[in-house]
Formats: structure tokens, sequence, C-alpha cells
């Protein structure tokens, strides 16, 4: 039993995580699988994401830090919306000089802003600490919930250890709740916008920008809407992930975690289609903690192993495009919901 | 030293890494200009080929090849025999990596090759790591004076000297085979257009072979120099030319090999002059902020057509 | 009336358009004729907003849609095809048809999410105009089917009924006779003759002079970027000098 | 003595398939034409012979060889030379140069080749340093036969060698295409422009749908009711 508990707590922690990067997900389906737009810099929204709800809902800078502003202590919604803003309001000064061209200029421009957001982050210790990164989060809630698992805890002296260890994670089930919670928000809110005619205009776009633009839409403006509702919700994964792991740092944000992986979680779960986005995110994350296990088990320690499992998943990647391209899933042939509603 | 000196020196020491991102963005260009994707993974090309040189230097140090430093260079044969190995074995890889991945991916849209080659990147980096790990490596130990210039009291080391010889010889070699040999013209008629180079009778998969080796020999070219100059070599090295050779390419005009010696020269400059003014450890941010403001001003680039 | 003035366009130091003024009656079927490389598919690209012309000016009634961006001209109900169909391949024909209208509600993401009812009201009129739009040029069958596995001439007749989607007021027509077998260009020119008909103007390059003799009311002829004559297309048959410079003798 | 055979191939592009199994045959010295509705599938095959696309079915002979299934530039070695209908220059090299990429496995006589081309093609003599992007449409249409002539084909394929030429043009090329005949290259060509094409060609098919559809002298064919009323536009 108590082994059960030591895996079913192990699962919470991997399906918080995994819930994270299917945020992450979403956003770069919006982008890539919907509209074309071609972004690897996903890290720096990311990034900006977790700072700005940190500096917002966090704790003000401490005895040590390095940094002066922030801390404001707000309540985490507004961190998270925050977050979202910001990240938004990136993407957009990002996408005034790329979105009129190819789709490669985006693909470099997204990931120079996050770089240079990396070294922002790693440079300007007044605002983010620097390398020392900040600490001590605060998670939404937390207090209370401890509180409250502290004293039934208490109150129960007599459970079992199986029952013990089940409660005192019980700030998980909470954090894990209001994941899935946003998740599943945000996957009803882009699967009602990609079938309605804003989502046809991007798909549209995706096939032939000319075309589109001698219909009569706005291309720049659509593919600017696409990209800062991607950011946005890239910069609301970001807040997530701020308050549950507490600490945030430069090295959370490299390209490795932060892009290349959720590039290849959209990809294996099929880019176009929402449910194959979060597929993909819990698929690809599931296949990351096992290559620790294999790694572990061939007595693999340090860079070895990191490099060893970073290098399978770029063959999964390399796999998928070679003999599955459309992904796990794939995108639905008829997609606006007027067809949905016609049929039944 | 005052001011103007100083901008001078920072000028000087931009033509060294001026040189080193055009030998980077000449490759980057080519394989652009012919095979119609960006190739994500020249940095890492680039690194391996620095790997490489590392390879046979080790070799041959081993051989009891005369390793006595060419003075007034800091360095001796085995280093330059490991610089010319290197530059076929690194083509090698990329004809390698051709032939595994991209070859078949050819014909579906570019973007997949993109997409394709970023995985390629992550697996190069990681496979150096997992070689050398993540700690810088030496070429060479020793450290070389610089030496004082007539002019201006600027200072430059000899290996600095070589640098800037070498890559000049490298581009001068290059315009000579794109403009006098067979298969340089070949080559930019792929450019051109693949479906007509294919009915005309050339052989357009040997003219992406040498297109990759090309442009992955010079990259590796870039690597070592940039090896000698620093005397370390690190696998992140790719990563850190990704934005340099990117914004080199973009500012010269994407495909054109020309414009890419231009914008490598460009980069480098206002890098290395950057640091008069700002922190150096935003050298980096220089590179993509000229970038983006050639976007803005000038899409197409310097020496774009069309 | 469409009417251009003095227009001129350089690409890389060579004057594809140089000084061409035009006009183009409202209610009128206009043809564009010249030899290839006469700037004809140049002017097009410029009336609709796919290039910037350097000078010179282009008025739609009594405004300059000179220079404006295409999305913008095309909300002035000039509508163009393309010499070869741009079909959006990965999705349906009717999603492709759909796309068209102007001005959907539902193309402002928060009127999809705080006002459904009169989005889905739109829906439902703009599926219905593209259904009868698709039966009109018998497509109806394939209204579920990829864009992309239409045959050529199958998405030429696409390329007419997503025209047809937009309400033009002015339809340019870029070589609609290219390619198409003469049973569909039979269809084609009894579409363009109705559609006149209900008043809307037509001006198309063409190259297959007995079909701009048969439709047009008035030809102009275009020869190194300027417009070198005009007339009916009895007249310009008999013109010395269109007749030197382009139908040879 | 028959140079090129093509029997019943079945071909397209990935999933579509356009040639539902379609032959036909070029004699020594012959101008053959191949005309049909848009859509019939002329340019696919000119593409398959050319290997430019796999037949999945079916074989084409190159002077008795078996040449089904090469690669273009094989096959352009064997002989059979391809002037497609449009980008057919390579816009950033000279005249020369593209005349020169034309004769690119050719290792000699490289020097008395150029000159019979501009023999044929006086203006590009003149031009011959100039990029073929500078070019006009016709001048391109020549620089594009010239290159395909570098190579002494025994089979020259055209694409609708006068889309989008001015009719004056036109008369021009299909007299050049003449002139080379004389030379003892056969010509397959796919035309719009059915009526001329057929006037200077010895036989003709007609294609519609991706099956043979009528066969014969270029007389029969402009005579032929049925098909004068379906493609010739009568």
């Amino acid at each position: 039993m108590e082994a059960f508990i030591g895996i079913l707590n192990y699962a919470v922690f991997f399906a918080i995580t995994a819930g994270i990067f299917a945020v992450l997900c979403l956003g770069l389906n919006i982008q890539w699988g919907y509209t074309g737009l071609f972004n690897i810099g996903i890290a720096g929204f990311y990034a900006v994401g977790a700072y700005t709800s940190a500096l917002i809902s966090g704790p003000p800078p401490g005895p040590m830090d390095w940094r002066v502003v922030g801390g404001f202590q707000l309540p985490w919604p507004v961190g998270f919306v925050g977050a979202a803003l910001v990240s938004g309001l990136i993407a957009f000064i990002i996408g005034i000089p790329t979105l009129k061209l190819k789709e490669d200029y985006l693909a470099i421009a997204t990931i120079g802003i996050a770089e240079v957001i990396r070294l922002i982050i790693k440079n300007e210790s007044w605002l983010t600490n620097s390398v020392w990164g900040i600490k001590h989060i605060t998670s939404p809630l937390a207090l209370p919930i401890e509180r409250g698992i502290r004293a039934l805890l208490r109150a129960n002296p007599g459970f079992p250890l199986w029952l013990q260890r089940l409660v005192s994670n019980g700030y998980n089930w909470f954090y894990l709740g209001m994941v899935v919670l946003i998740l599943l928000l945000l996957y009803g809110v882009s699967e009602k916008m990609i079938r309605s005619p804003w989502g046809r205009v991007l798909r549209a776009i995706r096939e032939d920008e000319i075309a589109t633009s001698t219909a009569g839409k706005n291309i720049f403006w659509f593919k600017m809407q696409s990209l800062v509702f991607g950011a946005m919700i890239m910069g609301m994964a970001g807040s997530l992930y701020a308050h549950y792991a507490r600490f945030i740092d430069a090295e959370t944000f490299e390209p490795f975690f932060g892009t290349f992986l959720i590039w290849v979680m959209l990809i294996v779960g099929g880019s176009g289609n929402n449910l194959g986005a979060i597929l993909g995110a819990f698929t690809i994350w599931g296949v990351w903690a096992g290559t620790e296990f294999l790694t572990h088990g061939w007595g693999l320690t340090g860079y070895r192993a990191a490099s060893l499992r970073v290098i399978s998943v770029g063959v999964i990647l390399e796999f998928i495009l070679l003999l599955r391209p459309r992904g796990i899933l794939g995108e639905e042939k008829v997609v606006s919901f007027i067809f949905k509603k016609e049929r039944r | 030293m005052d001011f103007t000196s100083r901008i001078f020196q920072l000028a000087l020491y931009g033509i060294v890494s001026g040189s080193i991102i055009t030998l980077g963005a000449i490759g980057l260009s080519l394989t652009y200009g012919i095979l119609k994707f960006a190739n994500f993974a020249h940095g890492d090309v680039m690194a391996t080929g620095a790997f490489l040189a590392l390879i046979f230097l080790n070799l041959f140090q081993r051989l009891a090849l005369p390793s006595s430093p060419f003075h007034p260079l800091s360095f001796g044969l085995p280093l330059v025999l490991a610089f010319i190995l290197c530059m076929v074995a690194t083509g090698g890889v990329a004809i390698g990596i051709d032939s595994a991945l991209y070859k078949r991916l050819r014909g579906t849209r570019s973007i997949t090759l993109l997409i394709a080659s970023v995985g390629v990147a992550f697996i190069l980096r990681n496979v150096l790591q997992f070689i050398w790990g993540p700690d810088p490596r030496y070429y060479i130990k020793k450290i070389q004076v610089s030496v004082r210039l007539p002019i201006l009291g600027l200072r430059i080391k000899h290996d600095q000297v070589f640098i800037i010889i070498v890559a000049a010889c490298l581009v001068i070699f290059l315009h000579f085979f794109l403009t006098r040999t067979r298969m340089g013209k070949a080559m930019r008629a792929t450019s051109d257009n693949m479906d007509l180079a294919k009915v005309s009778g050339i052989d357009t998969e040997k003219v992406i072979k040498w297109t990759w080796v090309i442009g992955s020999a010079l990259a590796a070219a870039g690597a070592v120099l940039a090896g000698i100059d620093n005397k370390f070599i690190t696998p992140s090295f790719g990563w850190d030319m990704l934005l340099p050779i990117f914004a080199a390419v973009i500012l010269g005009g994407i495909g054109s090999p020309y414009g890419a010696m231009l914008g490598g020269m460009v980069i480098g400059l206002s890098s290395e002059i950057s640091t008069a003014f700002i922190a150096t450890s935003y050298k980096p941010a220089v590179a993509f902020i000229i970038m983006v403001v050639m976007l803005l001003i000038k899409p197409r680039g310097l020496l774009g057509e069309k | 009336m469409l009417k251009v003035r003095e227009l001129e366009k350089s690409f890389g130091g060579i004057k594809a358009i140089d000084k061409c003024s035009l006009r183009v009656q409202i209610g009128s079927i206009t043809g564009l004729i010249g030899p290839n490389g006469a700037g004809k598919t140049t002017l097009f690209n410029l009336i609709s907003g796919v290039y910037k012309p350097d000078r010179g000016q282009i008025w739609f009634m009594d405004d300059r849609i000179d220079g404006l961006p295409s999305h913008q001209i095309a909300r002035k109900s000039i509508a163009r095809t393309f010499q070869i169909p741009r079909e959006f391949k990965e999705m349906t024909v009717l999603e492709n048809l759909m796309l068209i209208p102007k001005h959907q509600l539902g193309e402002n993401v928060f009127n999809t999410l705080f006002r459904p009812v009169d989005v889905r009201e739109q829906e439902k009129q703009i599926m219905e105009k593209a259904t009868s739009i698709l039966e009109f040029v018998e497509l109806a069958h394939l209204k579920d089917e990829y864009a992309k596995s239409l045959s050529s001439g199958q998405k030429k007749l696409l390329e007419l009924a997503k025209m047809l989607m937009s309400d033009p007021r002015v339809i340019l027509l870029d070589e609609p006779g290219a390619g198409v077998n003469p049973t569909l260009m039979r269809k084609l020119v009894e579409n363009i003759e109705e559609l006149r008909q209900q008043g809307i103007t037509f001006f198309l390059i063409e190259h297959d002079m007995d079909l701009v003799t048969y439709l047009c009311d008035k030809v102009i002829v275009m020869n190194k970027g300027r417009t070198m004559a005009e007339g009916t297309p009895h007249e310009i048959k008999k013109d010395k000098n269109v007749l030197e410079a382009y139908l040879g003798s | 003595m028959i140079v090129l055979n093509v029997e019943n191939i079945i071909a397209g592009y990935g999933e579509t398939e356009i040639l539902h199994g379609v032959s036909c045959k070029v004699e020594k010295k012959e101008i053959v034409t191949i005309i049909g509705p848009n859509g019939a599938g002329k340019s696919t095959l000119m593409k398959a012979i050319l290997g430019l696309l796999k037949p999945t079915q079916g074989k084409i002979f190159f002077s008795n060889k078996d040449i089904t299934g090469k690669n273009p530039n094989q096959i352009v070695q064997e002989g059979i030379c391809y002037v497609p209908q449009s980008d057919n220059v390579f816009p950033s090299l000279t005249v020369e140069e593209n005349l020169e990429m034309g004769a690119f496995i050719r290792r000699d006589g490289f020097r008395e080749k150029i000159n019979e081309v501009y023999q044929i093609f006086p203006d590009l003599k003149e031009k011959r340093k100039v990029k073929a992007k500078k070019l006009s449409g016709g001048q391109r249409q020549m620089v594009a036969m010239g290159r395909a002539l570098m190579l002494d084909p025994a089979l020259l394929l055209l694409d609708e060698p006068s889309a989008g030429l001015a009719p004056r043009l036109v008369q021009t090329i299909f007299n050049k295409i003449i002139q080379i005949n004389e030379k003892e290259v056969s010509i397959l060509m796919v035309e719009q422009n059915a009526r001329r094409a057929l006037e200077i060609s010895h036989r003709g098919y007609v294609l519609a749908m991706g099956h043979n559809r009528f066969e014969g002298s270029g007389e029969d064919i402009l005579s032929n009711e049925e098909i004068g009323k379906l493609y010739l536009g009568e």
C-alpha cells in the first residue's frame, strides 16, 4: 500500500508538470498548428510569464538578494493575468518586424528574443536576482491548505503511514486540480476560437497568405492575434510553473526544456489538433521520465545521462518526422463548428 | 588608451571575429540557397568540426610529429594538419546527416526540414557533450603575447593575423570555385532552380553533397579558427554562434554567399565595438538587434535579390 | 470607374510599368492584351495591392487606392483571380468559400465568445450562400473534400466560386482561358456574361484574341509597360501600330 | 526507327493518379504534338518520360533501351532534353553560363556546340554576358531551347513552347522548332496552341483524362470534326 501511495504521489507530481507542458503546447498549437507561425523562442515567453508572476505575486527581496524590485505579494490570479499580459506584449513587439516576412524570419527572431531574455535574466540582478534566482515564491492558498493538512494529521495520530503520506501530499492534489482546470478552460476556449470564422482565417493564412489577403483579410493583424494569444498562454504556463516549483532561475528556461521539448510534444501529438497537443505533452513527458530510469539502469549519471536523454528525444522527433509527420492524431478534416451542428 | 584608439582596437578584434562568423554564415547561406531551408544545426556543425579537430590534434600529438610551434604563431604542424583534416571530416559528417535524414525529407515543406534541423542541432550538441563533457577543452595551453602595431598603439596577436589571412584565403577560394568551376556554376544553377538543373542533366544530388561538404568544411574552419583565437572549445560553442551567423546571413540577404561575407564582417565589427558602450555580456544581443533593425528597414538584406 | 494615372513600377532597375494610364468603365468587360513582358500581370498586382507602385495613382470610384494593402483593396469590392489557382489546400471546399465573405462577425474572437448566437446565425447564412454557389459551379458533391484533392479544372471552378462569394463590383481576371478546355471555357464565358448583367465590371488579361473579340466591349493594348492603344476589339484588330508590335502581319 | 516508345504508363503525384495508361511513339526525325484539355495529363507525361516522376506501371523505351524509373540526369545523358513551360532559365546565370549548364555532362566540343546554338539563335550571341533574368520572355524561351540543344539530343521535349508569348513571337518559335528538326532532332511537344502546332507536326496524339483518345497525322486530327469541336475551339 505504501509503495502504491509512493507511485500515486509521483503520478501527481508527473501530471502537474505534464499539465503545464500541455498548456505550453496549446499555446504553440495556436501559433504553429493553426497559423503556421514558427516560434522557436517559446522559452522566452515562458520565462517572462514565470518572472512576471513571481515579481507580482511572489515575496519581496530577502536580505541576501541582489534584487531590489518586485515581490508585491499580490494574490496569485493577479500574477497569472500579469504573466499573460506581459508575455503577450513581448510577442506583439516581436511580431511587428517579423510577421510581414517569411516564416524563417519569425523563427530566428523568436530564438533571438528568447536569448535576449535569458541574457537579461542572467545579468540584470536588480530585477531577476541573476544566477541566484527567485526563491520562496508563494503558491496560491499554500498557507491555509498546508495548515489544514497539519491540523488534520495532528488530530488523527492514528492514521496508518500510507494515509499520512497521502494526506501530506494534499497540496499537490490541489495544485493538480488547478492545473487541470486551467488546462480544460484553455482547451475549451481555443477549441471554440479555432472552430469559429476567426480560426478559419488563421488556417487559410497557414495555407496561402497572399490568397487570404486578396480575400480581404488583414493577415498581419490575424497573425499578430495568433502570436499574441499563443504567447499569453505560454506566459500563463510560466506562472503555473513558478508558483509550483517555488524557485526559478535562468537555467529553468534553457532552450531544451523551454522550447525544444514542447515542439517535440506538439509534433508527436499532432499539430493542428488541440487534443493531440495535450496527448503529446503527456506522452513525451512520460518518455522523458522513462529515460531517467533507463540511464539510471545503465549506471549513467551527471552530464552523460542528461545528454543521452536529450539525444533520445531528438531521435524520436526525427523518426516522427520521417514516419508519421502528422503526429498521432493529426488535424480533423472538417473543423468549423457550424458543420458539426449541421451533421447532428 | 584613449577612446578613439580603443574603438579601433575593438574594430581590429571585430575583423577577427567577423572572419569567423563569415565562415559560418557562408555555409548557412549556401545550404539555404540550394535546399531552401534555414539549417538551425549549422552552429552545432561548426562545434562538431572544432571537436573533430581536437581528436586529430590529440592523435598527431601522440604520433610524435614535430610539434614545435611555427614561430611566431602559438601552434605547430599538428594543429595545421588537424585543421585541414577536420574540414574534410566535418564535410563527411554533414553528408552522413543529409543521407540519413534530410534526403528523406526532401520534397516535403521546407519548414519540416527546419524542424528536423532543430532536432539535429540538439542531437549533435549532446553527442559532443556526452563524449567530452560540458567543460572547455584546450587546443593550445600557451598564452600568446600580443604585439604593438605602429599605428594608434593598437595591439594584435600573431595568431589573429593568421586567422584573418586564412579566412580571406578561404573566401577567395570560394569565389573562384563558384564562378570558374563547373561544379561551382552548377551550384549556382541549382540554387536558382533545382528542377531545371535536374532536367539539364546536372546531378543535383551530387551538387547537394558538394554544398554540404563546402558549407560544413568552411564552418569547421571557422570553428577551429575560433578555437585558436579563444584557445579553447566547448560543446555550447554552436549555440553561441547561432545568432551571429543567422544575423550575418539575414543582414547580407538570405541565399547570397557574398552577402554572408559582408554580413559576417558587419556583425563581427559591431558586436565588438558595442562593448565600448554596453556590458560585454550583451554582445550576442547586439547581433540580434542589428538583425531586427535590418528586418525593419530592408528585409531582403544588403545584397538580397527580388 | 477604375482609373490608373501615370503609374510607374520598377524591379531591379527595369521599368515594368512606365507611366501607364488607363480607365475601365463601370459595367463593361474590358480586355487587357499585349505581348509577354508588357506588364499586364504586374498592373493587376498593383491594382490589387500585391505590389506598391513607385509613382502614379490608382482611383476606384472616388477613392484613391494606390499603395493600400491588398486586404483593404479587397474590401472595396475589387476581387481578383490568379492565373494559377491558389486554393487553401488543407481546408475543405466549403471552408474555402466560407472564408471569403468580408466583415464576418466571427472573425472577431470576442463575438464568438460573447455573441455566439449572432455568429452562428451569420455562419448559417454564409454556409447557405456557399452551398448555392457550389451548386451553381457544380462542385456541391465535393464540398467536404480537401481543396488540394480537386483536379486542376475543378480548382479553376473553385477559384470562380470564391470570387462569387465576395460580392465583387470589379473582377480582375488573369488569363481565365489559360489551360481551360473548351467545355469549361464556354461555362466560364456564360458565367461572365450573366454576372455582367448583374452590373459587375470585368477587367481581364487574355491571350486568346477570339475570346477577347467575343467577350470584350473595349480592349486596351499594353506594350513595354504603357498603354499603346485602346478601342473596340475590331478597331484594335485594324490598328497598324498594334498589328506591327503585337499581332504580326 | 522508333526513338521513343512509351507503353501504357500509369503515373501521378503522391496518391493522385493522373495518367491511367498512356502510350505514344516518336519516330526518328518526327515532330509529334500532344494536345488535350487541361488536366489531361500532358505535362505529367512529359515529366514521366524525363524521370521527374516515376511511373508506377508501364515501360518507357528510348532507342530500344529501357529508361523507366531512371533519374533525370541519367535520362538526359541518354539523349533526351527537355524545355519546361515556365521557369526554364537560370535567372542569375549569364546566357552563356546557362548554355554551359545545358552541356553539364558533356566534356568536350563545348565551343563548337555553343557556336552552333548561336547560329540558330543569333540574338543570344549579343547577349551572352547578360544575366538571364534581364531577358524578355521570347529571349528566355530561346535560351531554354538553346540550353537543351547543347547536348545534341536525339529527342527534344517541349512543354508548351508558345505559352505566354505574343502571337508574333509564336511564329518565330515554331519556325525555330522546324529549323531544329531539320538538324535531325526528333521533337515531342505539348501545346495549347493546338492548331499552329499540329500544322507543323507529322503526327499528333489527343489525350483526355489520362487516357489516349485519338492518334493520327497532323491533318487527320485537324480535320476530325469531333476533336475540332472539343479541343480546337470551333
